[in-house]
């Protein structure tokens, strides 16, 4: 079961993380992140995508943590529109029998998630003006530790 | 055809989407991108010709080599910044 | 803010996730790892634990995270008692600014709490037998991989 | 003294903590641990000393050379599977 959604309202986490676990007595793990918008110096972002090249390069992020590890649910919901300062941008979760696999499935997602995703954030500066988000930097370089591993020496 | 702009393209541009005549096609990516340039305001051109720019071509990012062909949907964007 | 629980009642996912992450602006990343009884040939198990030692372990294992990572938060809540299949038995959650931080100290306290924190399991299994569960050398294991690792290679 | 037991050894023991006269300490934990293994059944001197036992005075775990005095809190268990 891999799931992904785009949101225009606000993420129900507990209903997520509810919903996740359920009917599956083979699962003994689950990982889930949540990003937040973080309030420094800023009170909004607004996301944007391109649709229909979002659901397709997160499913495909999906398969490819299913080739790499033994999970068994995978889920990524991301936010799109205006959120204000601590509101859930994205969620991601995992689940699995073991918790190796699980953790390092969900930081996998969240690593290509934030340099193959198209997304967009500005942010909206506290005297009003709204800025475009640069890319950062480390964001590729924590992707790239991923290439050419043998999944194996990971879990 | 349609080329879509994504983020601070599309705000430099000033819309969402160029017209590009398909009578000029199959182009390069980096041909396409260099006419498109030439189209737009100085902040656009700069922007769209950064080395980091993104082009996909029906919704999978491609290399600048890449033949851009009638039919084909295509969107530039700059670097992605979700999660 | 670095909380352990012990509970005797069914863990409140929803109620432990929505509470966690509130109110404070410079939390950009959430990581939860949820365990859940595998229902692999058994109907429950039973948690028994060293009341007094494991929340003085689970506490000092909270405190070497927060050396080792710049965490805001960090949360252990571990169920004792019987526990039928699916049911959850720890739920350990760490927020930060960023997510490297988070998705580290999180499998960190994961590790440490599988082989130094005094809880023990038995199963029931389907002929109505309990078993006490053997220590998984794997655990010991993983638990190691963070020895005398500069906690700056893994951030 | 109450010397604490925990799953397996306790259910070995038949009860969660062992009495044991403080006239005898100090004694190391290894010392300790002979002395209490000797006084329950095969099935329980056998967990007791088998190599991966635990001991935990004060509630911390120390090793078999640690010397056990008067008023110590100790306690004997297998290796840890919570989680």
């Amino acid at each position: 079961m891999f799931e992904v959604e785009i949101s225009r309202t606000r993420l129900n986490l507990s209903a997520l993380n509810y919903r996740f676990a359920e009917g599956d007595e083979s699962i003994g793990a689950l990982v889930s992140f949540t990003g937040l918008v973080r309030g420094n110096g800023i009170a909004a972002i607004e996301v944007e995508h391109y649709p229909g090249m979002t659901e397709t390069v997160l499913r495909k992020q999906l398969e490819s943590a299913a080739k790499r590890w033994p999970i068994t649910r995978g889920s990524i919901v991301h936010r799109i529109g205006y959120l204000p300062v601590s509101e859930p941008i994205v969620w991601v979760s995992v689940a699995s029998a073991h918790r190796a696999a699980a953790f390092s499935a969900c930081e996998f997602l969240m690593d290509f998630l934030k340099v193959d995703a198209p997304f967009w954030k500005k942010e909206l500066d506290v005297d009003g003006v709204w800025n475009w988000v640069e890319a950062r930097s480390q964001d590729q370089s924590r992707a790239s530790r991923w290439m050419g591993r043998d999944a194996a020496t990971l879990i | 055809m349609n080329i879509l702009l994504f983020a601070q393209l599309r705000d430099y541009y000033g819309a969402s989407s160029a017209e590009y005549s398909d009578d000029e096609l199959p182009l390069t990516v980096e041909e396409l991108r260099r006419s498109l340039a030439s189209r737009g305001s100085d902040e656009f051109r700069e922007a769209l010709l950064a080395p980091n720019v993104f082009c996909a071509v029906n919704q999978k990012v491609v290399d600048l080599d890449h033949t851009v062909r009638v039919g084909d949907e295509v969107g530039f964007f700059p670097p992605m910044t979700g999660g």
